[in-house]
C-alpha cells in the first residue's frame, strides 16, 4: 500500500517535471533548427539563428536596456523599500497602517492596469515614452515587494540590535550604515534579486511606456511579430542560459554564506 | 524588551521618520495613485473632444462583445487558478515530504528553472508544442495514439495550458514554503492521535496550509487576469480576454478613454477578489 | 542625427534599414503600429516634430491630411513615373491638388492556402470560406478593413460603397467565416498558422503571406477568386513638423529606389509587390511575387473600404463581436 | 551615604491610555547591585528603558550623577544596556562587537583591540576574539554582551533579564560570574528579573515591583524576612498565609484568631483589625513539638524530594482550604497520607498589615 | 513487580553514521512517573520518539504490555505524546483539539464533546472549550495539550520537555499540577527534561542519560544520595568533588589521600586506585567541629542569601583550585573573606569509582 502510494507520487512528480520542462526543451531544441520553421521534423543542429540574434543590434541593445532597467529600477525599489520599511518598523507614525497598506497596494494590482495608468498620466503630463518611464513603472511594481520582504524581516530582535548600537554611542547614520544595512543584507539582497527577476521579464509596462529604445521582452515580442523563424527560440535559449549562469553564480557566492 | 519597541520616534523628533517613509509613500502616490486617478478621469471622457461622459462604461455594459471579455477573463482565471492549485499542491507536497531533505533544494531549483526563460518566449514555445504539427501531435500520432491531430493550439485550452505552466511553478514555490514552515509536530501529533495519512492531510495539513494557498491563489488571480501575452499568443483570438480588449483599444484606435474605463472595471474585479482574500494578505514582522 | 519613422513591421527589417543608415550616417528609429487609427493616435500623443515619416494605408492618407499632419511631397524628386499606374491612388494620395503620399508597396487580401491540402478549384470562390468543407482549417487575418472588404465582395458589394445599412449582412458573413475558423491572427500569427499546417486556408492572405515562405514551403499559394480581391496599398508620408525634412525625403527616395523597393518587397515581416516597376528584384523573386500577373490581378481588385469615423467605429465593434463569437 | 548615583524622581509612564509606571521613585547607590523583581507586566522593562534612555517618561525625572538625564539620548548617557536577547551584531566578530562602543568614540584600532581583549578576558572569553557570535553558546554570547557593555566603562550597567534564555545550570553559573564581575569592576548594576532566587543570589538591593509600583525595597534578607506587603511576601519566596482577626492586644503582644487556632504575636496590632500572617516553608514544623505556635493538624498530600530538602504540601484538617507548604530536611521521614501536627516558631511569623 | 508496562530491550539508534543511542535497556512500571534526565544531545528525545513510534530504532525492541511494538506506527500504539511546542492545531477550537483523537476513533460528536469537556475539567480548563489556542497563555496551552493526549486514555503518556517553554514560576506551578494529574489518572508518564529540579520534583523513577547511554536510574532520592557515576553526581545536583588515591585499605574501611588531607571511608576500595569523592553542599560544615571528616581550611569568597538557606562558595587554602560549595541554614553567620575550617559528615561522602 505504502509503496504504491510512493510509486504514484514519483510518477506524478515526474509528470509535472515533464510538463514544466516540455516547452523549454522544445524551445532549445528548435533553436538549433537549420530551417525556418521551429516545428518537427528537426533539421538541425545549426547555430545560424544564434548568429542571427547576436548580429541583430536591436536585440543586443534591448538586452543591454533590459539589464540597465532591471538593475537601476531594482536598486531604486530596494532603497525606497528599505528606507520606508525601516521607518515604519522603528518609529510610531500616525496612520502607519494605512500608509503601509498604500505602499503594498500595487502588489495587488495587475501590471496592465499599472501600465495603463502611467500611460494615461504621462500622456497628460506630456512626458515622452522612454526607458526611464518604463523604469518608473518597474519601481512601482517592485517597491511594494522590496518593502514587504524587508519590513517582514525587521523584527524586534533587529530593534534591539540597533538600540544596542545607539546605546554604545552610534549616531543614527552609523546605526543605519554599520548595523542595519549589513544585518538586513540578506533581505535587501532578496528584494533586489526578486525585483531584478520581475523587471527582467516584465512585458506590458515596458510595451506601453517605451518608444524606440525598449526592453528585451518587448523586442522579443516585436521579433515574434515580424516573421516566423527560430530566431525567437535562439533568443529565448540565450536568455535562459544567461539567467542560469547568473542564478548559479548568486547561489554559489551570495546565498551560500548563510550562518549556520 | 519586545513590547517596548517603537519608541524611538518619541525622541528622535518627527523629521527623520518622515524623511524615511516619504520617498516611498510619495512615489506610490505619484506613480500609482495619481495615474489611477488620471485613468479614472480619462475614463469619463470621449476619445474625440473632452467633456464628461459615461459612454465608455455604457459601451462596456451594453455591448455583449465587451462584457463577454470579462466573462471570458473570469472563467479562464478561475479555471487557471483552480487547476494550478490542484496540480501544484500535490507536487509541492511530494517535494516537501517525499523527496529526501538534501535533494529538496535541487528538486525545487529544477522546478523553477523554466522561470528563467523569457515569459514571452515561453508562451510562444507552447504554441509550437501544441500546434497541429507540433511536438505533442507528432509524438502521439507517431506512436499511434491519435489518428486526428489534437486541436489545442489557438484555443482557450492552449491559453489555460500556458497560464497553468507558469502558475504551477509559482504556486509550487509558495505552497512548498508553506509546507516546510509547518512544525513537524503537527503531523506527528495527528498521527499520534490516530489519524492515518489521509485524515492527517485533510484535517491538519490542508487547513494549516490554506492561508498560504489563498495568498498564492490571489497572486495567481491578479497576475492571470491582467496578462496580455499568454492569451494573445496562445488563444488564437478566438475569444478576447479583458487585457486583450484593453490593448485592442490602444493598438487599433488609440482610444485611451475606453481603455481606461476597461482597466478601471478590471481593477474593480481585482479589488473584489482582494477583499475576499484580504485577511490572508497581511504582512507581519517576524 | 536620427530619423523617427512610424511604420509597419516590414520596415523594421535591418536588411532594409541598414544600407540607408550607413549611406546617410543616420539612425532610423522605428515604431510599429497596426492600423491607421492607432498610428494617428500615437501621433496625437506625441510632440510636434517627434516624427519624420509615416507608413500609412494609401486610402487613409486624407485622414492624416485632414489633421494637418503631412507635408506635400515634391513630385519631381520622386519616381512617380515608374510606379504601377493602378496603385498611384491619386484619389487618396492627392488632396487639394497636393500630393501627400506615395505608394511604396501593395498586394492583395484574398485567399492564401496550402495547395497540397485543399482543392485549388475551391479557392476560386469566396463561398468556400463559409462552407462546411474546410471547417476548422481556416484562419482569418486579424485586420478588420480588408477582411470586411472580402466579406463585402462575398455578398456582392463594392468596398467603396459600404454604408451602415450593409453592416448586418456583413456581420452575418463574418460570423459564418468565424464559425469555420480555427484562429484569427495578425500578420505573423496567421503566417505561422498557414506555414506550420495549423490551418490550410488564410482568409485575407495573399502574396504577403505566401511569398516569403515559398522557399521553405512551396505548397503555399494564393488565388484571386472570381468575386475579386481587396487591394492593399501602403504609402509613405512626410510630417509637416519634421525637423529633418531633408533626411525624411532621402528616406522616401531610398524606399522608392529600385534597391529599396527590392528590399522592402522581400522584407522579413511580409513580402509584397513593390510599387515601383523598376524594383531591382531577381527573376525568381519576381516569379514568387507574380510580378507579371499584376495587370490581371489589379483589374479585379478593389481598394480597402474607407469608412468615415462613425462607420469605422461600428466596423471595429463588429470585428470585436466577430472575435468574441464562438 | 553620598548623593545617589541614580535618582529616579516621581516617574510615571503611560503607553497610550495604559498607565505602566505609577509615580516611581528610587535611588541607586554607586557600586551597588540592584535587582528589579516583579511579575510579568509589572513595568520592570519600562523602568529600565527609561533609565537607558529608550523611553521618555510621561512624568518625572531621572538624575544620574546629579544631572538631569530625562531626555538625554541613550548614546549620550553614562548607562549601557545588556539586552535579554544579547543583541550582538551578527555580522561582526566578537572583537568587533566588543570594540564597537570604543569605535564610536573614535578610539584607534589598536587601542580598541587591546581594550576589547581586556574586557573579554574579564568575562573569561579571551579566546573568542575572532569568532562570530553564532559560533558561541548561549552563555558565551551573554558574556560577550556583558563585555561589550562594560568596555566603555558606564557608570550604570542595565541588564534586562540577562539570564532568562539560559537553562538552569548555566543560569546558576552565570549568576556567580555576574556577581563576581560586578564586584571586580565596581560598576552599579541594575538587573531585571522575575526569578526570586536570582534576585536573592545577586542583589545588594532588591526592588519588588507590582503593577507599576514599587511594593518593597531593601536588602534581600530584609525583604525576605520582613516583607513590607502581602504581595512582597508571596512573590519573594513561598509562604503559607493565615488570615485572622486581632481579638486581644496586650502590652507588647497581640492575639489573632485564625482558622487553625489563636496565634499570639509579639507585636501590637489594632484590636479587631484583620491581619494576614505569613509563614515561610522552612519555619513550619511537622510532628508534635512542645515549643512554638500550634497550627492544628494537617494531612500530607505530597512529599517532593528536592535533593537537599523535602518540599511537603499538607492540607489543614481544621480548614480544608488552607494548604501548608513546608520545607523539611532531606532526612525527615514523612509520607503522603500521614496526618501530622503543624507548628511554627512564633518569632518567625510575618505579620502583613495591608 | 508485575510484567513491566514498557520494556525497552537493547535499543540502539544511529542517524546516518552518528550513534545517538547505544544499547539502551529500560523498563517502565504501570502507573509510574518516569523522568528522562540528561544534557542536550544525550538522546532523550530520540528515545522518547522511539517509544512514541516516530523513529524506528536501528536495533533492539520495544515491548508495550508485552507486545512487540517496535514497528507499530504511532497511531496504533497505546502511547500518546505531548510535544514541547504543544502542537495544538491552530485552526481548531480547544474542544476540537481535545476531541481530535476521539474523532479519529469514529466516536460521535456528542460523546466526543462530553469526554473532551471532562478532560478539560481535569486540567482545570473547562471554560476554554470554545476558545482558539492562540487565545490561551502558555501554561493553558500546555494543559490543553495534556488533555488532548489524556482523553484517548493511553497506557503511556510521553512528554518531551513539556515545561521548557514556560517561565520559572509557571513551570513550578505546572510541575505540581502534572504530578497531581498523573496521580489522579494513574497513567504511566514518561517525561523528558534537562532540569534536575524538575526531575526531583516529579519523578518516581529517574533515568539519567548521557551520550546515548543510561548512566544511572532509580528513585530520585537514591540517584541524588548515591549516584552511580561521576556524571550522575554532577548532573543531579551540585557537589564538591575531591580527587584522591586509596593509600590504605582495612577491614571495612579505606583511607584516601586528598589535597585537603586523608579521608577515611567505610567502604573497601582497591589499594592504589584513584577515587573521586563527592560531597553535597548541604553536607559540608563550616567552622570547627569535633566530629566528621576534616577537609582543611578555606577562604569564603561569596555568601548568597537564598531565603531558606545561604549558599557559600569557599576556596581551599591547601589546594587553591578546589572550590567548596556549601548550603548553610539561613541563620548561619558567615561572611565573604572569613577563613573557616571545613568538614563533613563521613557517612555522607559519595564515592565515585568510574
Ligand atoms: N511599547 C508598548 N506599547 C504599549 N504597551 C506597552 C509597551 N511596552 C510595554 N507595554 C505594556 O506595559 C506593561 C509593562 O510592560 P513591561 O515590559 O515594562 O513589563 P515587565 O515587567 O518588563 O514584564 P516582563 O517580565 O513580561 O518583561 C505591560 O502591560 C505591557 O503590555
Ligand atoms: N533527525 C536527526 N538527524 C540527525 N541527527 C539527529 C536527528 N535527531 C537528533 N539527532 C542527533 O542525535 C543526538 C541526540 O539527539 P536528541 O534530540 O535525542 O537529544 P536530546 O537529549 O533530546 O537533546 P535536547 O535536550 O537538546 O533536546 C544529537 O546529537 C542530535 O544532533
Ligand atoms: N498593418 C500591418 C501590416 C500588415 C501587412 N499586411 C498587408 C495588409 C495591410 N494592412
Ligand atoms: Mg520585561
Ligand atoms: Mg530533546
Amino acid at each position: 500500500m505504502r509503496s504504491i502510494a510512493r510509486i504514484a507520487s514519483w510518477i506524478y512528480a515526474l509528470a509535472v517535471y515533464g510538463f514544466i520542462f516540455l516547452p523549454v526543451v522544445v524551445l532549445v531544441l528548435f533553436s538549433l533548427q537549420s530551417t525556418s520553421f521551429p516545428i518537427p521534423p528537426f533539421t538541425g543542429p545549426s547555430l545560424r539563428w544564434y548568429e542571427a540574434v547576436l548580429s541583430d543590434s536591436r536585440l543586443t541593445s534591448a538586452l543591454v536596456n533590459s539589464l540597465l532597467v532591471a538593475v537601476l529600477s531594482s536598486a531604486a525599489a530596494v532603497v525606497l523599500g528599505f528606507l520606508s520599511a525601516w521607518g515604519f518598523a522603528r518609529f510610531v507614525l500616525p496612520g502607519s497602517g494605512l500608509l503601509r497598506g498604500l505602499i503594498t497596494l500595487p502588489l495587488t494590482v495587475s501590471y496592465l492596469i499599472i501600465g495603463m495608468g502611467l500611460l494615461v498620466l504621462f500622456n497628460w503630463a506630456g512626458v515622452p515614452k522612454s526607458l526611464l518611464a518604463a523604469g518608473i513603472g518597474h519601481v512601482v511594481i517592485n517597491l511594494p515587494l522590496c518593502f514587504a520582504i524587508i519590513y517582514s524581516q525587521l523584527g524586534d530582535h533587529q530593534i534591539n540590535i540597533e538600540r544596542a548600537a545607539r546605546d554604545l554611542g552610534a549616531p543614527e547614520w552609523k546605526v543605519l550604515l554599520l548595523i542595519t544595512v549589513p544585518v538586513m543584507a540578506p533581505a535587501i539582497f532578496a528584494g533586489f534579486f526578486l525585483s531584478m527577476t520581475f523587471s527582467w521579464d516584465e512585458f506590458v509596462i515596458s510595451f506601453l511606456l517605451t518608444r524606440f529604445e525598449t526592453t528585451l521582452p518587448v523586442e522579443i515580442w516585436n521579433l515574434l511579430r515580424s516573421g516566423l523563424n527560430p530566431k525567437t527560440n535562439a533568443v529565448g535559449s540565450l536568455v535562459f542560459a544567461v539567467s542560469i549562469v547568473l542564478v548559479v553564480f548568486f547561489e554559489l557566492t551570495l546565498l551560500r554564506r548563510k550562518p549556520a | 524588551m519586545s513590547a517596548a519597541g517603537n519608541n524611538e520616534g518619541a525622541r528622535t523628533g518627527r523629521a527623520l521618520p518622515w524623511a524615511l517613509v516619504t520617498p516611498a509613500v510619495g512615489w506610490t502616490l505619484l506613480f500609482f495613485v495619481l495615474p489611477f486617478v488620471a485613468m479614472g478621469l480619462s475614463s469619463f471622457t470621449a476619445q474625440e473632444g473632452g467633456g464628461g461622459t459615461l459612454s465608455n462604461y455604457s459601451q462596456f455594459f451594453t455591448n455583449p462583445a465587451y462584457w463577454q471579455a470579462m466573462v471570458n477573463s473570469l472563467q479562464v482565471t478561475a479555471i487557471v487558478t483552480v487547476v494550478s492549485v490542484l496540480l501544484a499542491y500535490p507536487f509541492a507536497w511530494i517535494l516537501a515530504e517525499q523527496v529526501p531533505e538534501r535533494w529538496q533544494r535541487l528538486a525545487l531549483m529544477l522546478a523553477v528553472l523554466p522561470f528563467w526563460t523569457s515569459y514571452v518566449v515561453r508562451s510562444y514555445s507552447w504554441l509550437l508544442v501544441l500546434a497541429r504539427n507540433g511536438v505533442i501531435n507528432r509524438a502521439l500520432s507517431g506512436i499511434g495514439m491519435v489518428s486526428e491531430p489534437l486541436q489545442v493550439a489557438n484555443t482557450r485550452l492552449a491559453t489555460v495550458t500556458g497560464f497553468v505552466h507558469f502558475f504551477v511553478m509559482l504556486l509550487t514555490l509558495t505552497i512548498f514554503a508553506n509546507l516546510k514552515q509547518l512544525s513537524p509536530s503537527y503531523r506527528k501529533a495527528a498521527a499520534d492521535l490516530g489519524a492515518g495519512p489521509v485524515r492527517t492531510f485533510l484535517h491538519v495539513i490542508l487547513p494549516l496550509t490554506l492561508p498560504g494557498i489563498m495568498v498564492g491563489a490571489f497572486l495567481t488571480f491578479v497576475l492571470c487576469i491582467g496578462d496580455y501575452i499568454t492569451p494573445q499568443i496562445l488563444g488564437g483570438n478566438n475569444e478576447l480576454l479583458m487585457p486583450q480588449l484593453v490593448m485592442m483599444q490602444i493598438g487599433r484606435r488609440g482610444d485611451f478613454p475606453l481603455a481606461s474605463a476597461l482597466s478601471i472595471i478590471l481593477m474593480a474585479v481585482v479589488t473584489i477578489a482582494y477583499l475576499a482574500c484580504a485577511r490572508w494578505l497581511k504582512i507581519e514582522r517576524t | 542625427a536620427d530619423l523617427n519613422a512610424l511604420i509597419w513591421c516590414d520596415h523594421s527589417d535591418p536588411a532594409l534599414l541598414q544600407p540607408f543608415e550607413e549611406a546617410n550616417n543616420v539612425k532610423v528609429n522605428v515604431k510599429e503600429f497596426e492600423g491607421t487609427g492607432a498610428g494617428l493616435a500615437i501621433v496625437e500623443q506625441s510632440q510636434p516634430g517627434d516624427w519624420d515619416v509615416m507608413v500609412i494605408d494609401s486610402i487613409d492618407v486624407p485622414r492624416g491630411v485632414e489633421k494637418g499632419l503631412f507635408e506635400p511631397l515634391p513630385e519631381d524628386k520622386l519616381p512617380f513615373a515608374d510606379l504601377f499606374p493602378q496603385v498611384k491612388m491619386d484619389g487618396s494620395t492627392v488632396v487639394g491638388g497636393k500630393r501627400y503620399g506615395i505608394t511604396e508597396k501593395f498586394g492583395y487580401n484574398t485567399i492564401g492556402f496550402n495547395k497540397t491540402k485543399v482543392d485549388p478549384a475551391d479557392m476560386q470562390s469566396l463561398a468556400s470560406l463559409t462552407g462546411d468543407k474546410y471547417k476548422g482549417k481556416v484562419a482569418i487575418y486579424d485586420y478588420y478593413l480588408p477582411v470586411i472588404g472580402m466579406a463585402a465582395l462575398a455578398i456582392g458589394k463594392k468596398t467603396a460603397d459600404l454604408t451602415d445599412a450593409d453592416l448586418p449582412a456583413l456581420k452575418e458573413e463574418l460570423l459564418k467565416m468565424k464559425a469555420n475558423a480555427k484562429l484569427v491572427g495578425e500578420v505573423t500569427a496567421s503566417q505561422t498558422a498557414l506555414a506550420t499546417g495549423e490551418v490550410d486556408i488564410l482568409v485575407g492572405g495573399g502574396e504577403w503571406v505566401t511569398a516569403g515562405l515559398a522557399k521553405e514551403n512551396p505548397a503555399l499559394d494564393f488565388s484571386i477568386p472570381k468575386e475579386g480581391a481587396v487591394l492593399w496599398s501602403q504609402s509613405l508620408a512626410m510630417f509637416k513638423d519634421s525637423k529633418n525634412k531633408d533626411m525624411a525625403l532621402k528616406f522616401i527616395q531610398y524606399i522608392l529606389s529600385p534597391e529599396g523597393q527590392a528590399r522592402l518587397a522581400t522584407s522579413s515581416c511580409y513580402w509584397g509587390m513593390p510599387s515601383n516597376t523598376k524594383a531591382a528584384l531577381t527573376d525568381d523573386r519576381k516569379k514568387v511575387l507574380r510580378f507579371d500577373e499584376q495587370p490581371g490581378f489589379l483589374a479585379r481588385a478593389q481598394a480597402y473600404p474607407s469608412p468615415n469615423a462613425e462607420l469605422d467605429k461600428k466596423m471595429q465593434d463588429m470585428w470585436t463581436e466577430m472575435l468574441q463569437a464562438k | 551615604m553620598n548623593a545617589p548615583l541614580v535618582d529616579i524622581r516621581d516617574v510615571s509612564h503611560r503607553f497610550g491610555q495604559h498607565p505602566v509606571l505609577k509615580n516611581v521613585s528610587l535611588t541607586i547607590a554607586a557600586g551597588s547591585y540592584t535587582i528589579l523583581l516583579g511579575p510579568s507586566g509589572s513595568g520592570k522593562t519600562t523602568l529600565l528603558s527609561i533609565l537607558g534612555g529608550f523611553v521618555n517618561p510621561s512624568e518625572g525625572k531621572v538624575l544620574i550623577r546629579g544631572q538631569d538625564c530625562t531626555s538625554v539620548p541613550p548614546a549620550k548617557r553614562p548607562t549601557t544596556t545588556v539586552f535579554q536577547d544579547y543583541a550582538l551584531f551578527p555580522h561582526m566578530s566578537v572583537g568587533g562587537n566588543v570594540g564597537f562602543g570604543l569605535r564610536m568614540q573614535g578610539i584607534d584600532g589598536a587601542t580598541r583591540a587591546a581594550k576589547a581583549r581586556e574586557a573579554l578576558t574579564l568575562v573569561g572569553l579571551a579566546a573568542a576574539f575572532d569568532k562570530k557570535p553564532h559560533q558561541l553558546s548561549g552563555g558565551q554570547r551573554q558574556r560577550v554582551a556583558l563585555a561589550r557593555a562594560l568596555v566603555i566603562e558606564p557608570a550604570v550597567l542595565l541588564l534586562d533579564e540577562p539570564l532568562g534564555a539560559l537553562d538552569l545550570k548555566l543560569r546558576r553559573q552565570m549568576q556567580d560570574e555576574l556577581k563576581a564581575i560586578q564586584k571586580r569592576v565596581g560598576t552599579a548594576f541594575i538587573h531585571v528579573t522575575h526569578d526570586q532566587e536570582e534576585a536573592m543570589a545577586l542583589a545588594d538591593h532588591c526592588v519588588v515591583m507590582n503593577d507599576g509600583r514599587i511594593e518593597d525595597e531593601g536588602p534581600p534578607e530584609r525583604v525576605y524576612a520582613r516583607p513590607a506587603t502581602r504581595f512582597s511576601a508571596t512573590f519573594m519566596g513561598e509562604s503559607t498565609i493565615l488570615a485572622g482577626t486581632v481579638i486581644e492586644t496586650m502590652d507588647m503582644t497581640s492575639i489573632v484568631t485564625t482558622p487553625v487556632g489563636p496565634v499570639s504575636l509579639s507585636s501590637v496590632l489594632p484590636l479587631g483589625s484583620t491581619a494576614a500572617l505569613a509563614i515561610r516553608p522552612e519555619h513550619l514544623v511537622l510532628g508534635a513539638v512542645s515549643a512554638g505556635t500550634k497550627l492544628g493538624k494537617a494531612d500530607v498530600s505530597d512529599v517532593v524530594f528536592q535533593g537537599s530538602f523535602k518540599r511537603v504540601l499538607a492540607t489543614s484538617v481544621e480548614e480544608p482550604s488552607l494548604r501548608f507548604v513546608a520545607k523539611l530536611p532531606a532526612t525527615a521521614i514523612v509520607h503522603a497520607g500521614d496526618r501530622v501536627a503543624i507548628s511554627c516558631d512564633t518569632d518567625q511569623i510575618i505579620v502583613l498589615t495591608d
